[in-house]
């Protein structure tokens, strides 16, 4: 890894959360003041079925060095079902991930309700704590972009 | 053969098909191409079907859909199941199509016979019961066991029967003497270096002339992601390996469910990258996840990717699994 | 190209004593299509959001970022403030950097980075927007409530006393709930059902309400103003419209083994049965797992006698499918189980009591016809002792974390009750806290004391240990004479904790309105929208959304009805304008997202399709944009990417992703 | 050693947060040791938290414990202030450095009197 040992390593981190639970969940950490690292940046989408595969791989492309997807717990999404497809969709994705040789631990799935800031902001040091010890993400990152 | 011909002439000749699909003779007798023939002519001196006629002509019907009146397809036993997928789709016409089931005993790959230590190869001939070839060279002739010279989807061939067809012309050898996800787990059991290593070595051969995406059967968009302007991931003159993997990645996902395992992808690859370990992958993860599940079986099946359990696998459980 | 304006907000100090903002103004107006940035203190209020008016029409903007609190909180405010300015409201977008930032970083270089980065992606997205107009949808003026005890009864009063049909549904043969259980209620002492007895029967004559007793809702569909409910009318095995409710049946029915539900199994009930004399309807049911006829085919004894001819054992569930505007839960409460408290001997001993068990000891119609006595043997106690917070207040996994809150009162209430009926009982009650906030509260709890010779000890029970001479051995402690106490008693009760009734998260799942980890229906927000669920058009009424007492559960009961009203009241209502949108050119026809769409808004149609020059016929996706209420599943299924989320569109998350790695 | 150092230990050494009790005294009601103990097991929480670790150390009740877990089995709040009481025993214990119990010592130390349980939680907390 070629972070130099006097040059802290920051990792950067894309959280897609859903509007009705996650989102509302990351609300209460703020409200609630529960600290966790300025890495992790939300992007706010409607549901957890809403993330394309596609996302998370042209975050690793553009150089996040890990991406979580927060959703409602199975059996409360606000739109029913979203978060049974996404469920799916990431245990195939993070397991072909696995399969190419990512070192998995970039990717996470975790549901968290509206009314656990205090989980989100654990997952959120738990995740941020794993990036940095996973490092940056070289494997996925295109090259070019960092130009 | 000449029983599909014959066949194919009555079905033009009284009317129920306007044209045949099948395959035209080559250049060369090892590569046969898809083609439609409309005369009984044409199909007397072009139509061939022997151990080379790997394509699957599923695909074709897209279009043949979208012609005036019936076209007469043939169609293998595996490359039925992706049939069977497109109707499921509703990108085939079924009223549209004459099956015609043909039997296979296992198709060739061209390949696999020059890995033989076969050079200077002028013309291939095969035996009638498809147990040897024999390959005429610039250096003389050398007999080949039928066997050896597989495409690596025979050696786990997906069975005789045909999942769809109107009526069926001509024998099927089941071709299955090894392990389809053996492969698959050897990668599997490696450590992350290791899987980086091979993939990365695998797709910097990749030179994105889209073969794989071209012949897939279930890559049938009229237009594909890659090339929409939507989600800025269109083709970039300057590629390299991160964007193989990308591509690679997203098309295996994009097929997830509906991929037949028909291995056409990795036939035509012409930097003979295994593709087929993708689409393997995804398949065997589905199968445990999710139980047993074979695209083009039952076009009424619901596809393991717009259907769930309450009980599903977490994704975090599934990733970190070794 | 976009004219953005980017509006950065103070928030008194909640931002800025922790983001540069000026910092931030400087750095985002630099950013692609940013024309105008400005901070404030407040930009929600009048002033701040007159700035943004004045900016847009100066600068002519086409987009705004506003950075400020979350968008859960004042995405709306500022899009009016868009609108009023004749901005497309859609044009905004929000950068959360005070609960996603301020409020949870106290670097603040490291605070002011992210703050920044949050605000250029938020840029990103508002220069791939698009203006986006609401459809409308019709309003059906009729309201479900879920649930007829005391807040399911009084929230669809309240509806049809404005004029609008209102169905209840409950799952036991009758209306009343849990306060029908009740013998007396604090803080006045008057009987429980004296007064809920009227508005029961008010409920069943008002002809704007239907009742659907002993029945279940089935499934849901639909979204707000225009909700698809089918209802499974359990077979009654009683043709309602014959029976006349004398209640020979009942009386002659020979079964009469099983566990009474409404006394709560303290004495037994026949196998047809209401559940108590004064139900609504006054309609027996047939109860077919204890039924000797549908056991074993014998007997037919209650048909034989039934003047009436109503008995109808071929009767079978029907399933009704009504449409609604609104839908009220009500589903209420139960007290927990106690299988993990075994300290407190409630397996154990008979005269181990819960308070539920208690009022229907002390109330006339009860297993003991009202006298206080011990279920073991029936002898009157002596010494009674109340263990407070059982379960309750408990943050290990045997019990709940919350105060159920009514427990204190109730046991004032018993004690009291029992203090002035029986003087020769000892009362003792166990506390931790006694906590009485409400009007005449604390004076009645003092009442209980002062005037009835209660004896209050503060501090738990560690152990009930039944003696062999049927004696109860409660060992506590003094916490203020820090003296352990080893005390005999007659009869002891649990305060048990309350929780949602267990059908909550079934109901809960089918309306998506989501639950707490206590299994409470959450609310839209804790202070300021209290009785609304996060589901457009759900509304929470009583205990379902948290421990409340009979006052609360009424006040929040009339406070449902009202927004439901509100909601009725409208004739159309605008729909969400984020919702997906397919393009033809791109579509395949391929049914996937149809699969996958959980409101049936995917429909397919063949049309004539101009594919640069190409004219066919092609079978493509086609939105029902009134249903479709923009979850986004179908944009993930379609592999050619011609579904697409408007306002959550794939190339905007790309840029936010973008921004945010650049 | 400082005593907040030792406040920290015991906190470390129990894995209890003492701020979660609410001070019900469930602990006290089931103490069979109750009447034994100088400092009450409701009363251990708030030594620690008010750092006087020095009085909890040379009460008697640190002897006083059976170990019997009732208080840590029924503590609402987690608490567990048996854990707590056991913390500054290991805390005494360590500092006296290799004297722990072994099995050879039992002998000597029987006493017809001693309640069975006390043996049990004695080769449970000490044979390490």
């Amino acid at each position: 890894m070629s972070i130099t040992a006097n040059e802290e390593f920051k990792p950067k981190i894309v959280a897609f959360c859903c509007n009705w639970c996650s989102y509302a969940g990351a609300d209460l950490a703020g409200s609630s003041r529960l600290v966790y690292p300025a890495d992790v940046k939300i992007i706010r989408v409607p549901c957890s079925c809403r993330v394309n595969p596609m996302f998370i791989l042209h975050a690793f492309e553009k150089g996040a060095d890990g991406v979580i997807l927060c959703g409602c717990h199975p059996g409360d999404c606000h739109y029913s079902t979203g978060n049974y497809y996404a469920r799916r969709r990431m245990a195939l994705l993070f397991s072909m991930l696995d399969y190419i040789g990512v070192e998995h631990g970039r990717t996470r799935v975790e549901w968290v309700s509206a009314a656990e800031g205090v989980k989100f902001s654990q997952t959120m040091n738990e995740f941020v704590a794993k990036i940095t010890s996973l490092g940056k993400n070289v494997r996925l990152e295109d090259l070019r972009c960092r130009k | 053969m000449q029983e599909m011909i014959n066949r194919a002439k009555e079905l033009l000749s009284d009317g129920t098909v306007n044209r045949v699909l099948g395959w035209r003779r080559g250049d060369m007798s090892y590569n046969p191409e898809p083609s439609y023939f409309e005369t009984a002519e044409d199909l007397d001196a072009n139509f061939v079907y022997n151990g080379f006629c790997g394509a699957n002509l599923s695909k074709y019907m897209i279009e043949g859909s979208k012609l005036e009146g019936k076209t007469l397809v043939f169609l293998k036993p595996c490359d039925s199941y992706s049939f069977n997928q497109l109707i499921a789709e509703h990108r085939v016409d079924r009223d549209k199509a004459y099956i015609i089931g043909v039997g296979c005993m296992g198709k060739l790959s061209f390949e696999k016979i020059k890995e033989q230590g076969v050079k200077g190869i002028t013309n291939i001939t095969i035996d009638d019961a498809n147990e040897n070839i024999t390959v005429e060279t610039l250096y003389g002739e050398k007999t080949l066991a039928y066997k050896d010279c597989m495409l690596e989807r025979c050696h786990v061939c997906k069975g005789k029967e045909h999942q769809i067809f109107d009526e069926t012309i001509g024998e099927s050898r089941d071709t299955k003497d090894a392990d389809r996800f053996a492969e698959v787990e050897k990668i599997e059991a490696m450590s992350p270096e290791e899987k980086f290593a091979f993939f990365q070595n695998e797709l910097s051969r990749c030179i994105r002339c889209n073969a794989c995406r071209n012949v897939c059967p279930a890559c049938s968009c009229r237009k594909c992601v890659f090339d929409s302007t939507k989600f800025d991931s269109a083709q970039k003159a300057n590629v390299d390996s991160f964007e193989e993997r990308m591509f690679h990645i997203i098309r295996a996902f994009h097929v997830a469910g509906r991929c037949t395992d028909c291995g056409e992808c990795s036939r035509v690859c012409p930097q003979g990258i295994p593709l087929h370990l993708f689409n393997r992958k995804f398949i065997k993860d589905i199968d445990e996840f999710y139980g047993e599940f074979q695209a083009g079986v039952d076009p009424e099946a619901k596809s393991p990717l717009t259907s769930f359990t309450f009980n599903d696998v977490e994704p975090g459980v599934t990733g970190g699994r070794r | 190209m976009q004219r953005i304006g980017v509006f950065v907000c103070h928030c008194g100090s909640n931002i800025a004593a922790t983001v540069d903002v000026k910092k931030v103004v400087e750095m985002v107006s630099h950013e692609p299509g940013v024309v105008h940035a400005e901070d404030y203190q407040y930009m929600c209020s009048e002033v701040g959001q007159a700035k943004i008016i004045e900016a847009i029409r100066e600068k002519h903007l086409t987009g705004l970022v506003v950075c400020s609190c979350s968008p859960r909180m004042h995405e709306t405010t500022f899009r009016k403030t868009a609108e009023r300015a004749g901005l497309n409201p859609y044009m905004v977008e929000i950068a959360n950097i005070r609960e996603h930032c301020s409020w949870i970083h106290k670097n603040m270089e490291e605070a002011t980075e992210k703050a920044v980065i949050l605000a250029r992606a938020a840029i990103a997205k508002v220069n791939l927007d698009a203006p986006l107009f609401p459809g409308e949808s019709r309003v059906t003026k009729r309201a479900l409530v879920i649930g007829g005890g005391i807040a399911g009864i009084q929230t669809a009063l309240d509806i049809a006393d404005a004029g609008y049909e209102v169905d209840i549904v409950e799952k036991t043969p009758s209306i009343g709930g849990r306060m029908s259980q009740l013998d007396k209620t604090f803080p006045t002492l008057d009987c429980s059902a004296c007064i809920l007895t009227p508005k029961m029967v008010e409920a069943s004559a008002n002809e704007k309400i239907h009742l659907y007793t002993y029945s279940e809702v089935e499934k849901v569909s639909g979204f707000v103003g225009d909700f698809t409910v089918d209802i499974r009318k359990k077979a009654r095995s009683v043709d309602m419209s014959k029976c006349t409710g004398c209640g020979v049946c009942q009386e002659k029915c020979p079964s009469r083994k099983t566990p009474s539900e409404f006394n709560r199994g303290l004495n037994t009930r026949s196998a047809i049965y209401t559940p108590f004399a004064q139900a609504i309807p006054n309609v027996p049911v047939i109860d077919r797992e204890a039924c000797i006829k549908f056991k074993t085919g014998k007997c037919g004894l209650c048909q034989k006698v039934c003047q009436a001819g109503a008995i109808d054992y071929e009767q079978k569930d029907e399933i009704v499918t009504e449409k609604y505007g609104a839908i009220v839960v009500a589903t209420g409460f139960d007290t927990i189980k106690l299988d993990k408290y075994d300290e407190y001997a409630y397996s154990q001993s008979k005269d181990v009591i819960t308070s539920l068990e208690l009022e229907r000891i002390m109330n006339a119609a009860g297993p003991t016809k009202g006298h206080l006595e011990r279920l073991s043997d029936g002898k009157h106690p002596k010494n009674m002792v109340f263990i407070q917070c059982v379960g309750s207040r408990c943050s290990d996994k045997r019990g709940k974390s919350y105060c159920s809150k009514i427990c204190c009162m109730y046991t004032a209430k018993h004690a009291m009750l029992i203090r002035d009926k029986y003087p020769d009982v000892n009362v003792t009650v166990f506390y931790i806290d006694v906590r009485t906030p409400g009007k005449n509260f604390d004076e009645f709890y003092r009442r209980a004391v002062e005037d009835y010779g209660v004896n209050y000890i503060k501090g738990q029970v560690g152990k009930v240990m039944p003696q062999p001479n049927g004696q109860l051995l409660v060992q506590g402690v003094d916490l203020l004479d820090n003296k352990q106490i080893l005390m005999e008693a007659d009869m002891v009760v649990l305060a048990t904790a309350i929780e949602p009734n267990a059908d909550v998260r079934r109901i809960a799942t089918m309306l998506t309105a989501s639950i707490d980890t206590n299994n409470f229906l959450t609310e839209a927000h804790a202070k300021l929208r209290p009785v609304e669920s996060p589901t457009a058009g759900v509304f929470l009424s009583g205990v379902c959304q948290g421990p409340k007492d009979i006052p609360e559960t009424v006040a929040q009961a009339g406070a449902a009805a009202v927004k439901a009203i509100g909601l009725l009241a409208k004739d159309k209502l605008m729909t969400n304008p984020c919702t997906a949108k397919s393009d033809e050119l791109l579509c395949n026809g391929c049914s996937q997202c149809a699969n996958v769409c959980p409101y049936g808004a995917i429909s397919y149609e063949t049309k004539l399709i101009n594919d640069h020059g190409i004219r066919e016929d092609r079978r493509v996706a086609v939105v029902n944009s009134a249903l479709c209420q923009g979850c986004g599943a179908c944009t993930v299924t379609c592999p050619s990417g011609a579904m697409d989320l408007q306002g959550f569109a794939n190339r905007q998350i790309l840029a936010e992703v973008d921004a945010i790695c650049r | 050693m400082s005593i907040s150092k030792q406040a920290e230990q015991i906190r470390e050494i129990s894995g209890v947060n003492p701020y979660k009790c609410m001070k019900c005294g469930k602990c006290s009601a089931s103490c069979p040791s109750f009447n034994e103990m100088d400092i009450k097991p409701h009363q251990f929480v708030s030594y620690v938290l008010n750092d006087d670790i020095e009085s909890l150390v040379n009460s008697k009740s640190l002897w006083k414990c059976l170990s019997c877990f009732a208080c840590i089995e029924r503590c609402p709040r987690d608490v567990k202030p048996g854990k707590l009481i056991d913390a500054a025993r290991q805390l005494v214990v360590r500092q006296r450095g290799e004297a722990y119990l072994t099995p050879d010592e039992i002998p000597e130390l029987l006493d017809p009197d001693l309640p069975q349980q006390l043996l049990v939680s004695a080769f449970r907390r000490y044979r390490r």
